[in-house]
């Protein structure tokens, strides 16, 4: 019997995950073809922007991004935000000791 | 009234919170063992953590004795070279991530969180009481490296040396801090989710004690820098078993590396020592002055501010190792980021000071102990942001002693102040006020006596963890030995009189001290185990104090 | 005991004045808000002390201005002390052209110190007054750090690179030298004494102690390790010829064995020259095959130290000739076999 | 004294048997037990970052070299992993689903494929370790700087490899230890244990993250089995579902982990031929 105060979450339709199932598998294909291509120094901001495409997709969908609170987003953009500020620091050590004072 | 009143005072206008029978309390409706190792009751479960705590913290303070007894002299005829190293780096290792880091998330935060924002309980129980045996188990696992043989490579862990050239039991006690950083992250994500989630109805952000947004801004550091360490860690295992050479130069790896995922960790750790510090005495200073605290929005986004601000400057512990000129300098700019909010804190203090009630129990003196320590420990870390003075400074006691300033003169004394404040409601006694101002002015001038002359020390260029020094730093090794006696009896002196006061103390009602925050208007001392006859409902701002004849509370 | 203590460290290099001052800066301002702050705290407790139990102070949420003017005070100070600091900084971390070259090698528990005309010292460090001194640094296990309180230096040293520190004396006498980068059982122990000496005195100090120069020691190697067999400097030579090459830009073909576009060039510092001896493929210079064997493991730290002095200082013509007096043992056991004497 | 504070009555709401006693509402403790999830997933994402910052300092260092030793991985079975991983994300997405709509028996079913898929993930894994095993690319003990002809048989052995592809023949032997000490001439000398180096440091780096990530999918699976059982006991309703919905917030987690994992490490020598 259903309680005073509806379920949570309405579950989406069966069509969006084997949709986006769908557009994983691309995404992948696409990442190997990606990878066989030499683009030079570009290949592996390309590598990690198809990784990201992807990894967005399972949160947004499969993790139910959409429907989450906000406070979940802030959760999310957190952990990518202190993570770039580790390895961006890091990076600006080893690149910058080449620089002549 | 005189300044320093003896007697003990009982604020007996304030109406007393009627519990449905007064013998049925958190302490007293139950007394088996099992009731209390196994509660799920976040009140028991601080106490649980204010026991093993304070255990951690007299063996800390022991071999801190220790060390200060072997720089007596310039030669080192009281312990061997080994055992010194080991001595300082199991001081380090204790005070740090089994004393310093715990102390008031895991006791007071795991007490008060759910009273001062109305709630029955943390949001996860059984994660909490989980987290008092990690951290159990953690120490358990430490101690048993330091009786097997001892680590002697000094709380930082360096590489290569700890990897390759220590033959000291270093995995063991790698193993019992990644298992104690566990406790840390699932008490931070338990208190995240407890202010997120669990506040009673009318009080939002905005009228949240700041205690708990010292609380809230310290769980956040804790979740984000914890796990780099427990990796770090693992990887220092994996490097010292298999000698593959990730940090090992001769194989091709860096040991600098090692230094920037330490540090990375290691200085939001300094953080999660003095936020909860920062939050209690914005608590006592409102309280005992009897006035709003200046400048609410603004201290309560300096805590988050320090707590954000923090990941973005740990590399000012590597300015000398050789990085590059051009990071060093963005790292110094950052570094004085943090100051800012700091200078902020102290400053809206005095404000809130200012025009106010001001009366002088013991919390308050620890308070303004606190004060100032915490300003000369602030102030002295911008020689070492500065990297014209941090080059000469850096390793050397000038550095011992400004950490020394903020962790000791800071977190303890704010720790002393928060456990003086809240022992009335924790225990439902009254401690004697005479014993407790006296400890605090003993601990205040051991304090100085200890550290202060360290600074000159550091300016000298005496270097740290040296266990022969020569001559000429003889006479203020002394005074910081001598100053150093004083600072024990200044801590041994409140583990007597506070359980004294357990057993045979004065009864305190509901709110001795005259405080707003729901712990001491809605519940009784000691509260009753489910905190809250009904779940209270807030509907002015914080820190609003009432003339004495406050409405009885209606129920 | 008491005959020594002082309150402050000896100034004895060009740049610690700079560092005092900044630091008496930093000092003032610590004093002053320290000051501040104690006393409105002290004035405060025993002005507003309590002196009713009914008595509630009126609210005071903010005052704008005041907590404007203690945030961006505090901005403007800490912004004076980072451009200063890093004014200093940069006194101290870049070295003159023409400072003298001195290495120092750290190992557990000591520092080895040599000197380019051949001294070697341990624990000890004798430099010239007034004229700037470049160490070159590195470490044959644990990172230490060769630390000078009284020329306010310090500087890790890190195994497995060379690092740089520079100071130029400006006070005669004895001065302590500190490992301040904790190193193992024996870290206290790591000490030295820096002896600062006029110039004639050093000139002195060095004639007397002039073992075998540092060049010279790099000259022998140079032939025992047969490095001459192929640098000979001469048209069939199978090396590219070392004369001058020291701080010059030589054109490479190959990086780590990979082809890269011809006409770059690369800076023939120390780091280049170690680098090349212990791992010759790094960087393959222009138009020579990649033949070196590695020396890695067969040569120390300081054996190395010593080939590239005797490299830096060879300038045109002085290769020596293969034979010539650098016989190997070996050959030397030949020639008294077969009684060739020549 | 504070400011006035009424208390409220606790409105009616009668104790549902899932709802937790510090909890006022369903939807509260719904929204507190997805919260302390995604906390969760937040330290992973930073103790996962950690090694990624290991990678990335090394890999800038030493950027020629992580290419070519990345070739010696088998980007076939990379590819069919990550696929695999993928599956086991939608049937996992799928249990949740079940579970939201009060399907407890294919909640159940789902979660059960998701375990299957995760095992003939570890499946290819092993056979992918041994084979790296016995082309001696797991650094070890015995990998000592001076020695490098571990990283020489492991480019013999991939020589060896490619020509049996090209030649059409499936099997191909290994290389014998012996002749690739024979032929080991000295002025590779230099270059091999400078090259062995640096290959062993993204090998290490190789195996700690993918062991790292073995490891997470492991506990996933003991998890998983567990709600499973008290899926297929109708633990689970429309109004408290989140120990599945927590499952399948980490299995996504280490399903994205993945992701990230396989471009960096498998396709990173991938444009260099194979």
């Amino acid at each position: 019997m259903a309680t005073a105060e509806h379920s949570t979450h309405q579950p989406a339709p069966l069509s969006l995950y084997l949709a986006t199932f769908g557009m994983l598998m691309f995404l992948t294909l696409l990442t190997i073809f990606a990878g066989f291509q030499n683009f030079g120094m570009w290949s592996t901001p390309i590598a990690l922007g198809i990784a990201t495409v992807k990894a967005a997709l399972v949160v947004v969908i499969f993790m139910h991004g959409y429907s989450s609170s906000p406070l979940t987003w802030i959760i999310i953009l957190a952990s990518m935000f202190f993570l770039t500020i580790m390895l961006g620091l890091m990076l600006s050590d080893y690149m910058s000791r080449g620089w002549a004072m | 009234m005189s300044i320093v009143s003896l007697e003990t005072k009982t604020f007996e206008k304030f109406a007393d919170v009627p519990s449905r029978n007064d013998d049925v309390n958190y302490l007293s409706h139950d007394f088996s063992i099992t009731s209390w190792l196994f509660t799920l009751d976040h009140k028991r479960i601080g106490l649980l953590y204010l026991v093993t705590i304070t255990l951690m913290f007299l063996l800390g303070g022991a071999l801190a004795g220790a060390i200060r007894l072997e720089l007596l002299t310039p030669k080192g005829d009281f312990l061997t070279a080994d055992t010194y190293n080991k001595a300082f780096t199991a001081h380090g290792i204790i005070m740090l991530f089994f004393f310093l880091i715990p102390s008031i998330p895991a006791v007071l935060g795991n007490f008060l969180v759910p009273l001062m924002i109305g709630a029955k309980d943390v949001a996860f129980p059984r994660l909490n009481l989980f987290s008092y045996y990690l951290y159990f188990a953690g120490s358990v696992i430490a101690l048993s490296a330091l009786l097997l043989g001892g680590v002697d490579t000094g709380w930082t862990f360096y590489t290569p040396f700890s990897s390759t050239y220590s033959n000291s039991y270093v995995i063991v006690m790698a193993v019992g801090l990644f298992v104690v950083g566990f406790s840390s992250i699932l008490t931070g994500l338990n208190f995240i989710i407890t202010i997120h989630r669990m506040r009673c109805p009318g009080l939002t952000w905005f009228r949240l004690p700041l205690f708990i947004w010292g609380m809230y801004a310290t769980s956040v550091v804790q979740l984000l820098g914890t796990p780099v360490i427990a990796v770090t860690l693992g990887l220092l295992g994996v490097e010292r078993t298999l000698g593959v050479g990730i940090f090992d130069p001769r194989l091709g790896g860096d040991p600098i590396l090692f230094q920037h995922l330490f540090w990375f960790y290691s200085h939001p750790a300094v953080y999660i020592m003095i936020l909860p510090s920062l939050g209690v005495t914005s608590e006592v200073i409102a309280t005992f002055s009897r006035k709003n605290v200046f400048g609410y929005h603004i201290i309560a986004f300096s805590s988050i501010a320090i707590a954000v601000f923090g990941f973005i400057v740990w590399a000012h512990h590597m300015f000398t190792t050789g990085m590059s000129p051009y990071a060093a300098m963005v790292f110094s700019l950052l570094t004085f980021s943090v100051a800012i909010p700091s200078g902020i804190k102290v400053f809206s203090w005095l404000a809130t000071m200012y025009g106010g009630s001001i009366s002088f129990d013991t919390p308050m003196i620890y308070a303004f102990g606190f004060l100032g320590l915490f300003t000369i420990g602030g102030l002295t870390g911008l020689f070492l942001s500065t990297l014209g003075t941090d080059i000469h400074l850096h390793d050397t006691y000038f550095i011992v002693a400004h950490f020394h300033y903020i962790m000791v003169g800071g977190a303890v004394l704010g720790y002393m102040a928060g456990l003086h404040y809240w022992w009335p409601k924790i225990t439902g006694k009254l401690y004697s006020q005479f014993w407790g101002k006296l400890s605090a002015g003993i601990t205040f001038i051991g304090f100085n006596f200890t550290f202060f002359p360290q600074f000159i020390l550091g300016y000298l260029g005496m270097p740290r963890r040296y266990y022969e020094y020569p001559d000429e730093f003889q006479v203020l090794n002394v005074f910081s030995s001598a100053g150093a006696t004083i600072l024990a009896v200044g801590y041994l002196m409140p583990l007597v009189y506070m359980p004294y006061s357990f057993f045979f103390g004065e009864k305190a009602n509901s709110n001795p001290y005259g405080g707003s925050t729901l712990e001491w208007t809605n519940t009784t001392s000691p509260p009753s185990p489910h905190n809250f006859e009904k779940t209270p409902v807030v509907t002015e701002e914080p820190y609003h104090y009432h003339a004495k004849e406050a409405a009885v509370v209606s129920h | 005991m008491f005959e020594e203590f002082k309150w402050l460290p000896d100034q004895a290099s060009t740049v610690a004045p700079e560092v005092d001052m900044l630091m008496l800066f930093i000092v003032v301002v610590t004093v002053f808000i320290t000051a501040l702050v104690t006393v409105l705290t002290l004035g405060f407790a025993i002005a507003f002390r309590r002196k009713s139990e009914s008595y509630i102070p009126a609210p005071w949420f903010g005052c704008i201005p005041l907590e404007i003017g203690w945030t961006l005070i505090p901005v403007v100070i800490c912004l004076v002390m980072f451009s200063w600091g890093v004014k200093v900084y940069s006194n101290i971390v870049i070295p003159p052209a023409d400072a003298m070259e001195l290495y120092a090698v750290g190992r557990q528990w000591m520092w080895k110190i040599q000197h380019p005309e051949g001294q070697r010292e341990i624990n000890a460090l004798h430099v010239p007054i007034g004229r700037p001194v470049k160490m070159t640094l590195t470490s044959e296990d644990v990172i230490h750090c060769f630390s000078i309180p009284a020329f306010r230096v310090k500087q890790d040293v890190v195994p497995g690179r060379y690092s740089s520190l520079w100071f130029q004396a400006t006070k005669a006498g004895t001065y302590q030298l500190f490992c301040s980068e904790y190193c193992g059982t024996e870290h206290s122990r790591m000490i030295g004494k820096v002896i600062v000496m006029e110039e004639a005195d050093y000139q002195k100090w060095l004639s007397e102690g002039a073992e075998s120069g540092q060049a010279l020691q790099g000259r022998k190697l140079f032939a025992k390790l047969q490095c001459v067999t192929c640098h000979t400097g001469n048209a069939e030579a199978k090396a590219p010829n070392l004369e001058g090459i020291y701080r010059k830009h030589i054109p490479i073909s190959h990086v780590d064995g990979v082809k890269i576009k011809d006409g770059t060039k690369v800076f023939a510092d120390d780091a280049y020259i170690r680098e090349s001896i212990l791992y010759p493929n790094a960087k393959v210079a222009a138009g020579w095959e990649s033949i070196m064997p590695t020396y890695q493991g067969l040569v120390t730290e300081e054996e190395l130290l010593q080939v590239i002095a005797y490299i830096k200082a060879l300038n045109q013509g002085q290769t020596p000739p293969r034979v010539a007096e650098t016989l190997t043992p070996a050959a030397i056991q030949n020639k008294v076999l077969n009684k060739e004497v020549n | 004294m504070s400011a006035i504070k009424e208390t409220v009555q606790d409105h009616g709401q009668h104790h549902h048997k899932d709802l937790a006693h510090h909890f006022d509402t369903l939807e509260q403790q719904h929204d507190a037990n997805t919260l302390g999830m995604w906390a969760f997933l937040l330290t992973e994402v930073l103790f996962f970052g950690g090694l990624f910052a290991a990678y990335t300092i090394y890999r800038y260092k030493y950027s020629a070299m992580f290419e070519e030793a990345s070739n010696h991985l088998d980007i076939t079975k990379g590819a069919i992993n990550t696929v695999i991983l993928i599956l086991s994300s939608l049937t996992m997405a799928l249990a949740v689903r079940c579970s939201q709509t009060g399907n407890s028996l294919w909640t159940g079913r789902w979660l059960l494929l998701t375990i299957a898929f995760g095992l003939m993930f570890l499946g290819v894994k092993y056979f992918e370790w041994k084979h790296d095993y016995h082309i001696h690319l797991m650094p070890g003990k015995d990998w000592s700087g001076k020695d490098y002809w571990h990283w020489q048989y492991a480019k013999k052995a991939k020589d060896m490899e490619t020509e049996a592809h090209k030649n059409g023949s499936a099997e191909h032997s290994l290389p014998n230890r012996k002749d690739v000490l024979a032929d080991n001439d000295p002025s590779l000398g230099v270059r091999g244990i400078q090259e062995s180096q640096q290959a062993r440091l993204f090998f290490l780096l190789y195996f700690c993250m993918t062991s790292l990530h073995a490891l997470h999918m492991l506990v996933g699976f003991v998890l998983i089995g567990i709600i499973a059982y008290f899926a297929y006991q109708g633990a689970y309703s429309p109004d408290y579902y989140s120990p599945v919905e927590n499952i399948g917030l980490y299995w996504h987690f280490v399903d994205i982990v993945w992701i990230f994992l396989f471009p960096l490490l498998y396709l990173l020598g991938a444009h260099m031929g194979h």
